[in-house]
């Protein structure tokens, strides 16, 4: 999957809902893990909007903070250890971290839902798959038993697996098949908002190349806003209209999906481009990252990726870089942006 | 699912004949024979001889074993060999109390045991748990006669609410024994329930159901306890086996006509046909009972089932194909 | 760490919570005071409230049992000789005579005249019919002794196994033949077990058949060693008890028994614990009677065994009974020590007064201690009736204070009748009760040989020669000389050291009336009544 | 805790197995308060020899003294043959460790096993195994134990045998239960690729996954095999009759407990707190063995 073919289409304009309206918005969310001994700072202030039938995609490398963003948008975060220091996250208009219980599960599933990582595990091993789409239906739309279920068969046929399987049970189902199980499950009442949480890592490619033209064409058809969590720049560039790079619970650049893939600001980004293997030049040799992602509970002072940055300069490693806007679309986290004549060796012009 | 069913209920013939082995064997080596409770002052020494070749006791005990094979193999349980009362209607005539007690039994425990499980699983380490163990604590080690008698000066001599013992006043007087035997099965049920609810409640599928929007009592309650009701079943089967054989203790405090005090009362006049003929009823009532404990997996865990099932489904799915 | 002291609190909170509400009522029962406990002086008493004419009476009564066998209601079989079904066979039958303190009363049978000690002839009733609709006749009677001698090991055919010819002359008169001269022989009639039953009924259905009597009351449902339903015989030939239904049920737990009366739902309640003793009497509701039952607790040794065969080993042993401690231990003092060192019934006739009971005396123990073969082995106490498993832990200690190693082995009945077979004898010291009666042919079994009262396996053909004479013959002086002899030859002995006689207790509502207490335990409740108003 | 200069990786040091797992027991306050309060019985059951004799302070029957409630001279009061309740349930910690201990391990060793093997192979072994279980589940404890006892003779070892023999079929049971829903888990299809033999497969793999159930029962099963033994000396089969087993003293003092309920109440109370501290331990047990829980 090169990264030529941005399929970054406008055709889809005249759908049912008009795009300006904002669906999800997490404003500077602070997320740490307090354990007997240490505390892990997870996310340390993200900040993005996404509007109705947009797409995001956030990007790192695992221990980034990916799921617990999502994980806090939907205020499931195991509560034990997770706190949200603070931030606010604003689903269709509905403030999800003052919500009460009995509030916050009239919205979850039925304007906002997710897509967990794990199909082996995240169904319900002793009830039917029918039985577990259905649910959700009723939960949310009051109709009877007999409705329920012929929606969920609905739901199935719309993932491509036969109605009548409707009442197999997981354990009857292979990994892929499961995963477009739980699909069906996140999209049976219409959100607006989908959390897909790595949905493709544990298929394998073939499979992969399906569930993503599914979710795609889902998109399409119900017009519904997506958070693509992945680590494969290839998903990004096939799905995503905006882009977030994540790293230690930063967001160090954001931007359209023209302006990340093809003008690259952040070194983190680029040495991201430049561990991919490229089909055009065979022999090109792979340059990944030195070094290793940064303890979440001992975070350096500085820029988090200053250890491992090539440009990294003294200034970095003392001080939190502010972001650097290039567009009102486009901003980045990284000191050496503050001179004006700085460029990055490869990539973005 | 009904050829499993009948494979276990065939197993109870080997069963039986197993258990009426242990017994007389058991009964041969225990110390004392059934003349020796009786009385037998100023019996001459023929007569003596007499008794013993009518108890057949000069036999080895394989003759005796036997004989009671054949006469069950005709359906006849026999007539206990001190008190010469047929012992089918023996058994027959108790087990309806005993059963009564049980079901009783089962319902307080079942009623106390799972709710109580749930609510220390949910705010586990809060003062709630604590309680809850020390509640359990209390049923699983303390004596069923201890219990019992403290029910009875509490309830029934203190505060006269219920009968102390007897059954003449129906429901009223089944209450403080089904407490008794019920709050054992409580102790350990909850116990289990709380530790199994524990284990599933870091699953996967119950935080999809949360994303679902199911609200929290629902996802614990159907989601959660659904998948932890094997070892819970597994508990109330083991607990209930035994309140089914009668614990011949709660009965003896509450003098409640069971079958447990029959069995008891047969062991200790080593009376080998009673004890047999109690012995292999029981036998009966737990294998059904097992068996029952079993189906119930399956009907819990389609995994489990699907092994009972596996050859019959390959057969249908050709019709489907063809 | 709180989460898990707050865990034990609450555990230690409910258990004394629970406790607590037990022990409110706890007046710690004060051992009586020094004085004796009023004992019966004659043999029978009726004892509660009495009649009166225009009182209201209540309907049905409950009595408890306590906990020896009621297996089966047929006074011949060797199950039925416990408490519960005695009191049971009171009601539901007659016997030939009846016992009014010692001396024998006509009952189904009119008058009787005796030959010699061997021949007997019986003048019967003729106007009385059974449960059945049956006449009374004297066939009956036959056929109650030939099932009875059927029945082997039981109560009824320990008595009647000396019968060998029974003629049946006419309707209501009937000769019995003894196979040896025994005095005794109408005093055996007297006991429930030797019932009379129907024979119709009998042949036509073994189970139910000997539930037909000619008593005062029918039995209307029985379930084995639970409980017994009885309704009242309207057209009875004596007089018809104003109670209409009785119910005896049997209790196993003690403190059960006690709440039960106190709850009323019984109404008489027998086997009581005496730690409850106190409770009952100190209740003006209720009444307690006390009685001292014939039977004597006695410590026996096994003479088959080398170190027991020793007299002067047994004699330290017996110079350790503490019996005001062992009677306070066992009994909270509700029981009576032997008048005398003879090892006898109660209030057996015949008792020989003048053989001083040897007192607890350590130093005199001592002494016999040096002069026996004992050298450090173990010493084994066996029991298995309750208070004699404290009396022999009692006996360890006293033994341990000595020096003798002593170990106890407490079994039931079955296991303790095997371990000291008269032919297989394996025990060392043996405590347990004996079976006397109001005759003094009772005291036989303790020394015939091959008999399952002989726990001591000891046989000495001086006193099996006199206990025959005694038997046998007609002169009373030489009977009471033969049985003193007796007495006084096992007390050489000292194989068989009487102990104890316990004092049993029965409570009873304040207005309970018509019970009859027996000190054979045969007591006859069927004119049992309470007035209401 | 971790002094900050140190540790800038955090690599843990990999200690063996029963390090690690005594690692996190050790965090866990509530599995130490189990813990001691064990280690407590056991000096107590110890050292209570030296402290009172046997004979003078135990066993030495003074009936004026009978009957007396709880006094500064006798805390817990004194039993029905005047002897002091405090020092018997003390010298009774003894008996009742072992018997409650000993029997229940009898019991889980053999009934563990068992119940695995049974779940695991299911077909023919599961059946004769699960019948076995329910033919001794039947046979009334009583009397299995009264003829263990008589045949191989009345010591401490042989009445363990008799109750643990009893403690089988529970564990049997619970355990094949477990099995038969991890049997066909991934990581058991993964182990048999690997060619590991079905034995250590089952120690390995199927018992540590199923051992939350089974110290629940285990635990549960310390309390009623010491009222089971009791039940045995009661009729003269268990513990010889002075000896102060706790068992045998509270049901020889259950006609007192209306009156004198405090020669029931104290060894009462000693059984819960040793069943609780085997609870606690068992549960800290339980999530120091389960690496889910590693944080």
């Amino acid at each position: 999957m090169s990264v030529e073919n941005i399929n970054h289409t406008e055709e889809n304009e005249h759908l049912r809902y008009d795009t300006c309206e904002t669906v999800l918005e997490v404003k500077d969310l602070v997320v740490h893990y307090e354990l007997e001994d240490e505390t892990v700072e997870a996310v340390n202030g993200i900040s993005f909007s996404l509007k109705r039938g947009q797409t995001i995609g956030l990007v790192g490398e695992t221990g980034a903070g990916k799921t617990t963003t999502a994980l806090s948008t939907l205020n499931l975060l195991p509560d034990p250890p997770g706190v949200i220091k603070n931030g606010e996250i604003t689903v269709c208009g509905h403030k999800m971290l003052e919500l009460k219980p009995q509030e916050l599960e009239k919205i979850r599933g039925k304007e906002i839902s997710m897509i967990f990582q794990d199909p082996m595990t995240s169904l319900n091993p002793v009830m039917t798959v029918g039985e577990q789409i259905a649910e959700s239906v009723r939960l949310h739309e009051g109709i009877s038993k007999k409705e329920a279920f012929e929606r969920a068969q609905e739901m199935l046929e719309l993932v491509g697996i036969p109605g009548e399987r409707a009442i197999d049970y997981p354990h009857q189902f292979s990994g892929g098949m499961k995963q477009r199980v739980v699909i069906a499950i996140a999209l049976a009442c219409n959100p607006y908002v989908l959390l897909a949480d790595e949905p493709t890592t544990a298929l394998d490619v073939t499979i992969q190349a399906q569930v993503l033209d599914m979710i795609n064409d889902l998109k399409k058809r119900l017009g519904t806003a997506l958070v693509m969590i992945t680590h494969d720049l290839g998903v990004v560039a096939e799905i995503c209209d905006q882009v977030a790079v994540m790293y230690a619970g930063r967001i160090v650049e954001y931007g359209t999906l023209e302006d990340v893939f093809a003008h690259t600001k952040h070194p983190y980004t680029e040495g991201l481009f430049n561990s991919l293997p490229n089909i055009a030049d065979k022999n090109a040799e792979l340059k990944p990252i030195p070094g290793l992602m940064p303890d979440p509970t001992k975070l350096p002072p500085g820029c988090a990726f200053a250890a491992r940055c090539q440009y990294a300069t003294e200034a970095c490693k003392s001080a939190q870089p502010e972001p650097t806007y290039f567009s009102d679309t486009h901003y980045v986290l990284c000191t050496r942006y503050y001179e004006p004549d700085f460029r990055l060796l490869t990539r973005g012009v | 699912m009904i050829r499993y069913i009948i494979k276990r209920l065939l197993w109870l013939i080997p069963i039986i004949f197993c258990v009426a082995f242990i017994i007389y064997a058991l009964i041969d080596l225990a110390p004392g024979t059934i003349l020796d409770t009786i009385s037998t002052e100023n019996l001459s020494p023929e007569e003596y001889q007499q008794l013993v070749e009518q108890y057949d006791l000069d036999k080895p005990m394989i003759y005796r074993y036997a004989k009671y094979m054949l006469n069950l193999l005709r359906g006849d349980l026999g007539r206990g060999e001190a008190t010469g009362l047929d012992v089918w209607r023996e058994y027959t005539s108790r087990f309806p109390a005993t059963l009564k007690l049980a079901i009783a039994g089962l319902i307080i425990g079942v009623a106390l045991a799972i709710p109580l499980g749930i609510i220390a699983a949910k705010n586990a380490g809060t003062w709630v748990d604590n309680l809850v163990t020390g509640f359990t604590m209390i049923g699983i080690s303390m004596p069923s006669f201890c219990l019992g008698l403290i029910l009875i000066i509490c309830f029934s001599y203190k505060i006269n609410i219920f009968p102390a013992g007897g059954f003449d006043s129906g429901i009223r007087s089944m209450v403080l024994p089904a407490v008794a035997s019920g709050l054992l099965m409580a102790g350990t049920t909850a116990r289990q329930t709380r530790s199994s609810m524990l284990e599933v409640m870091r699953a996967d599928y119950l935080r999809t159901a949360r994303a679902k929007g199911v609200p929290e009592k629902r996802v614990i309650r159907k989601h959660a306890l659904g998948n932890a009701l094997i070892p819970i079943i597994t508990s109330i089967g083991n607990t209930l086996a035994i309140m089914l054989a009668g614990s011949a203790v709660v009965e003896s405090v509450f003098s409640w006509p069971g079958v447990g005090r029959l069995t008891v009362q047969a062991v200790n006049s080593r009376d080998a046909t009673l004890t047999c003929g109690c012995v292999i009823l029981t036998c009966i009532v737990f294998v059904v009972l097992l068996l029952i404990v079993d189906l119930l997996y399956a009907l819990v865990d389609p995994r489990i089932k699907a092994q009972y099932t596996a050859k019959k489904r390959k057969g249908e799915k050709k019709h489907e194909k063809s | 760490m709180k989460k898990v002291i707050a865990m034990a609190l609450c555990a230690v909170l409910l258990l004394c919570l629970f406790s607590a509400c037990s022990g409110k009522e706890s007046n710690t029962p004060t051992p009586p005071a020094e004085t004796s406990p009023e004992i019966l002086e004659d043999k029978t008493t009726v004892v509660g409230a009495e009649k009166q004419e225009d009182a209201k009476y209540q309907e049905s009564i409950t009595i408890i049992c306590d906990n020896t066998q009621m297996a089966v209601l047929d006074p011949a079989s060797p199950q039925g000789g416990g408490q519960g079904s005695l009191m049971n066979f009171n009601c539901i039958h007659d016997t030939l005579v009846e016992n009014d303190n010692g001396t024998l009363i006509p009952c189904l049978a009119l008058k009787w005249d005796v030959e010699d000690s061997q021949h007997y002839t019986l003048y019967l009733r003729d106007d009385i019919y059974f449960h059945n609709g049956e006449k009374f006749t004297a066939d009956d009677v036959a056929f109650t002794i030939e099932h009875a001698k059927a029945a082997k090991g039981g109560q009824a055919f320990n008595r009647l196994s000396v019968v060998d010819t029974v003629e049946v002359i006419d309707d209501t008169t009937i000769k019995i033949t003894l196979n040896r001269p025994n005095n005794d022989f109408l005093y055996y009639l007297y006991s429930p077990v030797c019932s009379i039953l129907n024979r119709e009924a009998c042949e036509k259905d073994p189970e139910k058949g000997p539930w037909i009597g000619t008593g005062a009351w029918i039995v209307e449902k029985f379930v084995s060693n639970e409980y017994s339903e009885l309704k009242v015989n309207e057209n009875y030939w004596g007089e018809i008890p104003v109670t209409k239904k009785l119910r005896f049920i049997k209790v196993a737990e003690e403190a059960t028994r006690y709440m039960m009366l106190m709850n009323g739902e019984a109404d008489v309640a027998f086997g009581c614990s005496p730690a409850d003793f106190d409770s009952i009497r100190s209740n003006p509701e209720f009444n307690l009677y006390t009685y001292v039952i014939c039977n004597a607790g006695f410590v026996g040794f096994n003479m088959t065994d080398p170190l027991m065969q020793d007299i002067n080993f047994r004699k330290a042993v017996a110079c350790l009974l503490n019996r005001s401690d062992i009677i306070k231990g066992t009994r909270y003092g509700y029981g009576a020590a032997p008048t005398s060192g003879a090892f006898w019934g109660y209030t057996t006739p015949y008792k020989n007064e003048d053989l001083p009971l040897q007192d607890y005396d350590v130093e005199l123990a001592k002494e016999y201690l040096e002069k026996s073969k004992y050298n450090g082995e173990t010493v084994e106490l066996c029991a298995w009736i309750p208070e004699f498993k404290t009396i022999c832990q009692i006996l360890q200690a006293e033994l341990m204070n000595l020096g003798v190693k002593a170990e106890v082995f407490e079994t039931d009945q079955a296991g303790f009748m095997a371990h000291c077979k008269f032919d297989d004898n394996k025990s060392q010291i043996v405590c347990t009760s004996g079976g006397w009666t109001g005759y003094p042919s009772s005291t036989a079994p303790f020394f015939t040989k091959g008999s399952t009262s002989n726990v001591a396996s000891y046989v000495n053909p001086e006193i099996t020669e006199l206990l025959n004479t005694a038997v046998s013959t007609k002169d009373e002086a030489e009977r009471e000389r033969c049985y003193k002899e007796v007495q006084r030859l096992a007390y050489e002995d000292c194989v068989y050291v009487p102990v104890m006689h316990i004092q049993h207790g029965v409570g009873a509502a304040k207005n309970v009336g018509g019970v009859i207490l027996t000190e054979e335990n045969t007591h006859d409740l069927s004119h049992v009544f309470k007035i209401i108003s | 805790m971790k002094n900050p200069e140190t540790a800038v990786t955090t690599k843990k040091k990999n200690r063996s197995r029963a390090g690690e797992t005594w690692h996190r027991l050790k965090k866990n306050k509530g599995a130490m308060l189990g813990l001691a309060i064990i280690i407590l019985l056991v000096l107590i059951a110890l050292y209570t020899s030296i402290f009172w004799d046997y004979n003078t302070m135990i066993v030495k029957v003074n009936i004026p003294e009978r009957v007396q409630p709880p006094s500064p001279v006798h805390p817990f009061g004194t039993d029905d043959m005047g002897r002091d309740v405090l020092i018997r349930t003390l010298y009774g910690t003894r008996y009742s460790l072992i018997i409650g201990f000993g029997a229940t391990a009898i019991g889980l060793i053999i009934g563990v096993l068992l119940g695995a093997v049974a779940g695991y192979f299911g077909g023919i072994y599961e059946d004769i195994i699960m019948r076995a279980t329910d033919i001794f589940a039947s046979i009334p404890a009583i009397l299995m134990g009264m003829v263990i006892v008589c045949v191989l003779g009345a010591s401490l070892p042989n009445l363990l045998i008799a109750v643990g023999i009893t403690a089988v079929p529970a564990f049997t049971r619970i355990t094949r239960s477990m099995v038969l829903t991890i049997r066909n888990q991934e990581y058991i299809e993964a182990a048999k690729c690997i060619g590991t033999p079905n034995l250590k497969i089952i120690i390995t793999e199927v018992i540590p996954n199923s051992l939350s159930p089974i110290i629940v029962v285990a635990s549960s099963r310390i309390g009623s095999c010491t009222i089971q033994a009791a039940g045995l000396s009661f009729l003269g089969f268990g513990v010889p009759a002075p000896a102060p087993e706790w068992g045998a003293m509270i049901s020889l003092s259950r006609n007192y407990i209306r009156t004198a309920p405090w020669m029931t109440l104290f060894p009462s109370l000693f059984i819960i707190i040793m069943v609780l501290a085997f609870n606690i331990l068992g549960d800290g047990l339980r999530d120091a063995l389960d690496p889910k829980l590693k944080r």
